[in-house]
């Protein structure tokens, strides 16, 4: 431990601090410009200048890097110190003058106007080199320096020339004191923070605002350390040490009694239907797009705009896109009419735009739906039944002009409509998930017709499937919206559980066995079992089968030429009676 | 047992002085007429021409020594040479017109060391001044050198060597007067952070302008510096030395790389030096003309290949130098008294010079003096020795006025404290600083602001520009000063100026920062007079600051001694002076630019300036 | 050159010693002024400079201080040269051959016996007055 | 006896968890099928035995079918890829045997496929009629070799 005296406080700190540090922890503020924790010392504004009064007199020590000594005393603010600090501060006043920190500091010490020649009025660099040095030690990259002398010192790349040392990570801009370096200048390239146009942002960040779990993942491409080796800054900052830059990601095998399918739905691709213009035309949007742009931690902050960012004064929602049509999907997708209720609703609330809504039935089958499809009337939403056939940008008429125009067969009334809106939403349907065939083949299950995973029965089983111990919930199994999955989810949990709960497995009653005496050890059926359930014992020279493998398919006894292998249940014999009794008159 | 080859035995030596000063004044040429005359003398068998680095007397080059004898001739021309190789080597009469007349006297002196110049001097840095070839390395053993190496090497420890340098009071000939001894210890007992590794480096870059000591040790005794380093290798246990000289001094680089190469050869430099067991070799980097990088840490930066700029310290280099390994930092000259103290003993050493400051300080006498040149003076002699003594006084009988030492960061000392003994504290109590060693002389003619100008111009010209106070403190002071020069200068300008000159000395980062001040703070100290005129009356009484001088024509003078001889009016570029033959001439103020041309074209002095 | 040892360095330092000796201001045991005055010249003393220095090298003499200097004014007796042994009076010696050169230089200098049948005179002029 | 009259016997071996499934499906979906099919219930195609087929030939079928889960659904993962092999070899063999390839038919149906199980067996029936009886000599093998 070390003492020493600050602003006539005796104090006790702990050795190899700064003395600017142990200021801070007496809450005495010492102004610093060119200082920054998370970097070595610089000491090049001397704004830090304290007095340090020892036996043979005084001298200035900047308090950033002059670390404390047995019996030193400081003086943070004496007449000496102050002097020399207001004297830095003005000089750099005229060095550059748009500083803000500088100017900030600049009032805080009384000065009002600076007594030196001013060169560039807008000058912002005060070459206090916190980009310099954070490209060198913390990135690693060192693609800036400080070039020429004196007068003439500037920061640069080499010869002024784009830099390929430079790795984009605007860390220099981050550090920068007085923002002298944006980040347009910099390389020209456009920054822009969101999900949806990923520029390079922070590499450590949470993916989205409402992600579950709200933790933050490192982004590879954009970590510094995954490229210079260097930084990892925010292990150091992170008091819990919860980074591990090291950690891979890993394979765990897992041994598990039962499993349980939610592999999830995909979205249908309207772009499959030309007629309706998604991707050619600007302003149609799938729903999931639209959900997005509604959501507050949305780029547009959940404000409803069109792409040329104006907010739109009438919308269309076309319902069974991609449902209910022979040449997609001919099932109904079942949540798509619910929804394109709710953004109605949305849609009311927060536009002044009016509503088009396109259906051929309602479908609001679910508990409390048809009151909210008798609100939406009353909201006014304007709906009209009829399957879309088009949606083009030729407009006929003058009021058309630079307007979605959706033709349509109003059944209702017999009559075809064309009506011109702002914006589409196109309702898309629910599809299986893009892997669900690998995921079947992977757990030996079959699907359906439509692709959606089969369950062992609809009625009697409709969780489980044909493989004991494996269940399905959710969209996997078919379309459904949310209260449903939760209710299927419990289901196929509760059916796992009662597997598990049983405490004893039950074998499988139809297994083959080996007759020892019969069994000349040709080893034919242990390489034709599947499941490797059959064994080779050499000091017996006999195959075994060991039963809780053993599934019971009956193939090795079918082969064995000895008929040493039988099948419980179906042994050659049970069938051969079966035979003949098929001829008894 | 080596065999070496048998030198020819000559009767006469000739010294021709080589030194950058000297070759510059075409002593090469000198040589080669010196050759070819002997040739036709055949003389060639009996007198040897020997080139050797600088003698010191620069101010009469190109210089001879003629040995035995030590008979020295002085601003040879090549047309004198066939009359001197006759006259001298062949008929042994030396020619006494070419020999040294001291100003204002009519003998000649022909023994150099009788020459005042010489007699005051003593030399250890310079003890093989004028006497060996700097190329030959023979010739540096023959006048005991590596004698101090073999003995510190082969029957000395390194705290025995450490304890002699401190016992002998050297202190850093660098500038900052660091006690050597003590700096020594410290980097012998840091700990090095990569393994045992320490490195020894010798200061070359002597930026000072009108400083050229290192120059002449380098290029007149190099194997003096390897000897010392070597020495001090052993005393700290470096394993590896680097010499940072100034790419501007070609010379000496060549005469550093031939000695370096001559002395591994000999197997005094490399591995298992002297069969010692002990390895050290010292590699050469130049110097890109920064002057920043004759500070310590800058210097080790540039020697890393990165910016020169200094660091903070501490860490000191002793504990973190050069790559984080302590690091012992000394300059030329430092180690060029190294091995007489480890041959002749701290005791002899400790007798020269004074209480505090022990030895002898290589001193580049320029400016307004008679006897320009390199002198090796005991710490403790007077300014007054230096000047008039050696130095000859001042020329053209004119009044001494004040001598700045200590190059761009130290200061002017006034002609009341002409009897100051030289020495470091002496130094830095007058306000002034040891620095490298450059005197330069100033007469009633040189203006003290305008000196001030010239030195502030140079700091900011070559500060590096990392700490505020050094780069934009320099700058608004010699704005104000040129201003001042100019005529523009107000009173508030000198309290900034005095406010600048304080915050910058006690805020800036590095030498050059905090002693950058010195040639104003002492020029106002002693001088405050002559800025008063410049700011109140606008008059620059040293008539150096054109823009304040007025030039008039005394009419009568014009009419009656020069008959109007109409020469100002020619060599008037802007014509600014009306008259015709016969006819008194006048000066329009307003056109005038102050040029200065009339003043001196004038024979008779009718021009006169206020 | 292969690698010095102690006994290498210390052998170059007297090697060389007796050049550079003519440099320093170090004490010689004898001088030996050769006068070489046109009149000398033309009587033959390069004759005899050139047998002194090559008795000199053959023989490794050191601290002998060979020089030369104008005409001593005896012209009639040249060539001539002075004989200056440390603490004793010049002698000068006169018309001279290489050989008797050799002699001189073995006696006398070498010897320190004064070869009386070639001096002249002992001792120097006058010349202060 | 001809052809309309000939009631032929057929016997079905089918996998339990595809094919049997399909027939039941197509049993509880009312769909009727040629009843000339008796069918035996295995495990899995794979358990299928040349002997058996032999066996149901010698005891007077006239066709035989082996049905299993499409290639990739087997429940066992490779049983009906097994039955597949030895129906290409058994077939060879019952050539040399006199019978008819066409009497021992090999048919993939999924759980779901009643309506194929629907036609396969009606069209089978139909293919064994036009064959007409299996005309293999019963008895024991000495009476050939005299003859």
């Amino acid at each position: 431990m070390v003492n020493l005296k600050i602003d006539g406080k005796t104090i006790q700190v702990e050795d190899g601090i700064t003395i600017l540090q142990a200021a801070e922890q007496q809450e005495i503020k010492i102004p610093t410009l060119c200082y920054h924790p998370l970097m070595e010392p610089y000491a090049a504004c001397r704004v830090c200048v304290v007095e340090s009064i020892s036996g043979k007199g005084s001298e200035l020590v900047t308090s950033c890097n002059t670390l404390v000594k047995n019996g030193m005393e400081i003086q943070t603010a004496s007449d000496k110190a102050l002097f020399a600090r207001r004297m830095n501060v003005e000089m750099l006043l005229a060095q550059a003058p748009a500083a803000v920190p500088v100017q900030e500091l600049a009032k805080e010490l009384g000065i009002e106007k600076t007594r030196f020649k001013i060169k560039d009025p807008d000058e912002k660099c005060i070459l206090c080199g916190m980009c310099v040095r954070a490209c060198e030690d913390i990135v690693g990259a060192s693609a800036i320096s400080f070039l020429q002398r004196g007068q003439h010192r500037e920061v640069c790349t080499p010869f002024g020339e784009q830099s390929e040392a430079c790795i984009g990570c605007t860390a220099c801009a981050f550090f920068c004191p007085t923002g002298a370096i944006t980040v347009e200048d910099l390389h020209g390239r456009k920054v822009i923070h969101s999900e949806l146009d990923l520029g390079p942002s922070t590499a450590i960040r949470v993916p989205i605002r409402q992600a579950v779990p709200m933790v933050p993942f490192i982004d590879e491409e954009a970590c510094i350390h995954f490229k210079t080796g260097e930084c990892k800054i925010c292990s150091d900052v992170c008091q819990k040490e919860a980074i591990d830059h090291e950690a891979q990601d890993e394979e765990i095998e897992l041994e598990v009694g039962s499993i349980i399918l939610a592999s999830g739905f995909k979205s249908f691709d309207p772009s499959l239907i030309p007629a309706y213009g998604y991707g050619r035309l600007d302003n149609v949007i799938t729903a999931l797009e639209f959900e997005r742009l509604v959501n507050a931690s949305s780029p547009t902050g959940g404000k409803i705009l069109l792409s040329n960012g104006e907010e739109p004064k009438s919308v269309g929602i076309i319902h069974c896109v991609g449902s209910r049509d022979e040449n997609y999907n001919e099932y109904c997708s079942r949540v798509c009419c619910m929804y394109s209720l709710k953004f109605a609703h949305l849609l009311k609330e927060k536009t002044s735009a009016d509503i088009y809504d396109f259906y051929i039935d309602m479908r609001c089958f679910g508990k409390g739906y048809e009151e909210f499809y008798h609100r939406l009337l009353h909201e006014g939403t304007k709906f009209i039944r009829g399957r879309v056939s088009e949606v083009s940008d030729m407009a006929l008429s003058k009021e058309e002009e630079g307007k979605l125009i959706i033709r349509v067969e109003d059944t209702l009334i017999g009559v075809v409509r064309r009506i011109p809106v702002d914006m589409v939403i196109l309702a898309t349907g629910l599809e299986p998930g893009t892997d669900s065939n690998q995921i079947a083949k992977v757990f030996n299950i079959s699907c359906s017709q439509d692709g959606f995973f089969l369950e062992r029965h609809p009625k009697l089983a409709p969780v489980s499937t044909f493989s004991d111990g494996i269940f399905l919930a959710g969209t996997c199994q078919s379309p459904k919206d949310i209260p449903d999955t939760v209710a299927q989810a419990g289901a196929a949990a509760c059916e796992a559980l009662a597997l598990a709960d049983k405490g004893k497995f039950d074998l499988e009653p139809i297994t083959a066995e080996i007759d020892e005496e019969l069994c000349a050890g040709c080893q034919i059926c242990v390489g034709l079992c599947p499941f490797t359930a059959i064994t080779y014992d050499k000091e017996k020279g006999i195959s075994e089968i060991n039963d809780a493998l053993c599934k019971g398919c009956g193939t090795c006894v079918s082969a064995c030429p000895s008929g040493a292998a039988q099948q419980k249940h179906f042994r050659d014999k049970q069938i051969f009676a079966e035979i003949e009794g098929i001829f008894i008159e | 047992m080596a065999k070496i080859k048998k030198e020819k035995e000559y009767r006469v030596h000739l010294m021709v002085c080589a030194g950058t000063a000297c070759v510059s004044n075409h002593s090469f040429e000198i040589k080669e007429a010196l050759e070819t005359e002997i040739k036709k003398q055949d003389l060639d068998n009996e007198v040897l021409i020997v080139t050797t680095g600088c003698n010191g007397f620069c101010e009469r080059g190109p210089l001879l020594v003629v040995q035995p004898g030590n008979i020295f001739y002085q601003t040879l021309t090549t047309k004198d040479i066939p009359h001197l190789v006759e006259e001298h080597f062949l008929k042994g009469r030396p020619v006494e017109k070419l020999m040294y007349i001291p100003p204002e006297e009519k003998t000649p002196i022909p023994v150099l060391s009788d020459i005042d110049f010489f007699k005051k001097q003593v030399l250890i840095a310079l003890r093989n001044r004028g006497l060996i070839d700097p190329e030959k390395i023979d010739e540096y053993i023959a006048r005991d050198g590596y004698k101090a190496m073999a003995k510190a090497l082969t029957s000395m420890s390194p705290s025995d060597i450490r304890s002699e340098i401190q016992k002998s009071g050297l202190r850093g000939r660098g500038g900052g007067g660091f006690p050597t001894g003590l700096k020594w210890e410290f980097v012998s007992n840091a700990v090095s952070s990569n393994g045992n590794v320490k490195y020894l480096v010798c200061n070359g870059d002597e930026g000072d302008p009108g400083a050229f000591m290192d120059r002449s040790i380098l290029e007149a005794d190099p194997h003096s510096v390897i000897e010392g380093m070597v020495i001090g290798a052993k005393a700290i246990n470096a394993t590896q030395g680097y010499a940072y000289v100034r790419n501007e001094y070609p010379l000496a680089l060549n005469r550093l790389y031939k000695a370096l190469d001559d002395a591994r050869e000999y197997g005094l430099l490399g591995k298992n030096i002297l069969g010692s067991g002990m390895d050290f070799d010292i590699k050469i980097v130049r110097g890109a003309g920064a002057f920043i990088c004759g500070e310590e840490t800058a210097l080790l930066s540039s020697i890393e290949g990165r910016l020169g700029e200094p660091k903070p310290r501490p860490p000191y280099p002793a504990e973190k130098g050069l790559w984080g390994c302590p690091t012992l930092i000394n300059n030329v000259e430092t180690w060029a008294n190294i091995a007489p103290i480890i041959n002749r003993g701290a005791k002899w050493y400790s007798h020269i010079g004074t209480e505090t400051s022990k030895g002898t300080k290589v001193f580049s006498l320029v400016g307004k003096i008679n006897n320009t040149g390199l002198v090796e003076v005991p710490m403790g002699i007077t300014l007054r020795e230096i000047i008039y003594d050696i130095g000859g006084g001042i020329p053209g009988g004119r009044e001494f006025k004040a001598v700045q030492t200590g190059g761009p960061s130290g200061g002017c000392i006034p002609k009341e404290k002409i009897d100051l003994p030289i020495d470091y504290e002496s130094l830095s109590d007058a306000g002034s600083m040891m620095g490298s060693g450059g005197m330069v002389v100033m007469d009633e003619d040189t203006c003290m602001v305008d000196v001030a100008r010239y030195f502030l111009s140079f700091t900011q010209d070559e500060s590096c520009g990392k700490c505020t106070p050094c780069r934009e403190g320099t700058k608004a002071m010699l704005d104000i000063l040129t201003r001042i020069t100019k005529g523009e200068g107000t009173d508030e300008d000198l309290t900034l100026l005095e406010e600048l000159a304080v915050s910058i000395k006690d805020s800036a980062l590095c030498g050059l920062g905090k002693t950058a001040p010195n040639p104003v703070l002492t020029t106002m100290k002693y001088f405050r007079s002559e800025y008063e005129a410049h700011i109140r009356d606008k008059k620059c009484p040293a008539h150096t600051c054109r823009d304040l001088n007025v030039y008039t024509i005394d009419e009568d003078i014009c009419v009656n001694t020069g008959h109007g001889c109409d020469l100002c009016r020619r060599n008037c570029a802007s014509d600014a002076i009306l008259g015709e033959r016969n006819q008194p001439h006048q000066i329009i103020q307003d056109k005038c630019t102050k040029c200065g041309v009339c003043y001196d074209v004038c024979k008779f002095g009718a021009v006169k300036v206020d | 050159m292969p690698k010095l040892t102690l006994e290498d360095l210390e052998e170059i330092r007297e090697k060389t010693k007796k050049t550079t000796m003519l440099r320093g201001d170090s004490e010689f045991r004898a001088k030996i002024t050769v006068h070489m005055g046109t009149c000398g010249i033309a009587a033959g003393a390069r004759g005899i400079m050139a047998a002194l220095m090559e008795e000199i090298e053959a023989q490794d003499i050191t601290e002998i201080l060979l020089t030369n200097s104008g005409c001593a004014g005896l012209c009639s007796k040249e060539p001539m040269l002075t004989v200056e042994i440390k603490g004793q009076a010049p002698v000068k010696y006169v018309e001279l051959t290489g050989a008797k050169t050799k002699e001189i230089l073995e006696k006398h200098v070498l010897g320190g016996k004064i070869v009386e049948k070639y001096a002249l005179g002992i001792g120097s002029e006058k010349t202060d007055y | 006896m001809s052809s309309e009259n000939f009631d032929p016997t057929l016997i079905g071996f089918l996998c339990t968890w595809c094919s049997y499934t399909g027939a039941d499906l197509a049993g509880t979906a009312r769909m009727t099928y040629s009843p000339n099919i008796r069918i035996i219930r295995v495990m899995c195609s794979g358990r299928v035995d040349p002997q058996f087929v032999i066996k149901a030939f010698k005891e007077g079928a006239d066709g035989i079918l082996i049905s299993g889960c499409h290639p990739g659904d087997c429940h066992y993962k490779e049983g009906n890829y097994k039955a597949l092999r030895r129906h290409r070899l058994l077939r060879k063999m019952l050539e040399q045997f006199g019978i008819e390839k066409e009497r021992l038919r090999l048919e993939w149906v999924s759980a779901a496929e009643g309506a194929k199980f629907q036609n396969v067996c009606d069209e089978f029936t139909e293919q064994i009629k036009e064959l007409g009886p299996l005309n293999i000599m019963k008895g024991d093998i000495n009476e050939y070799r005299e003859a």
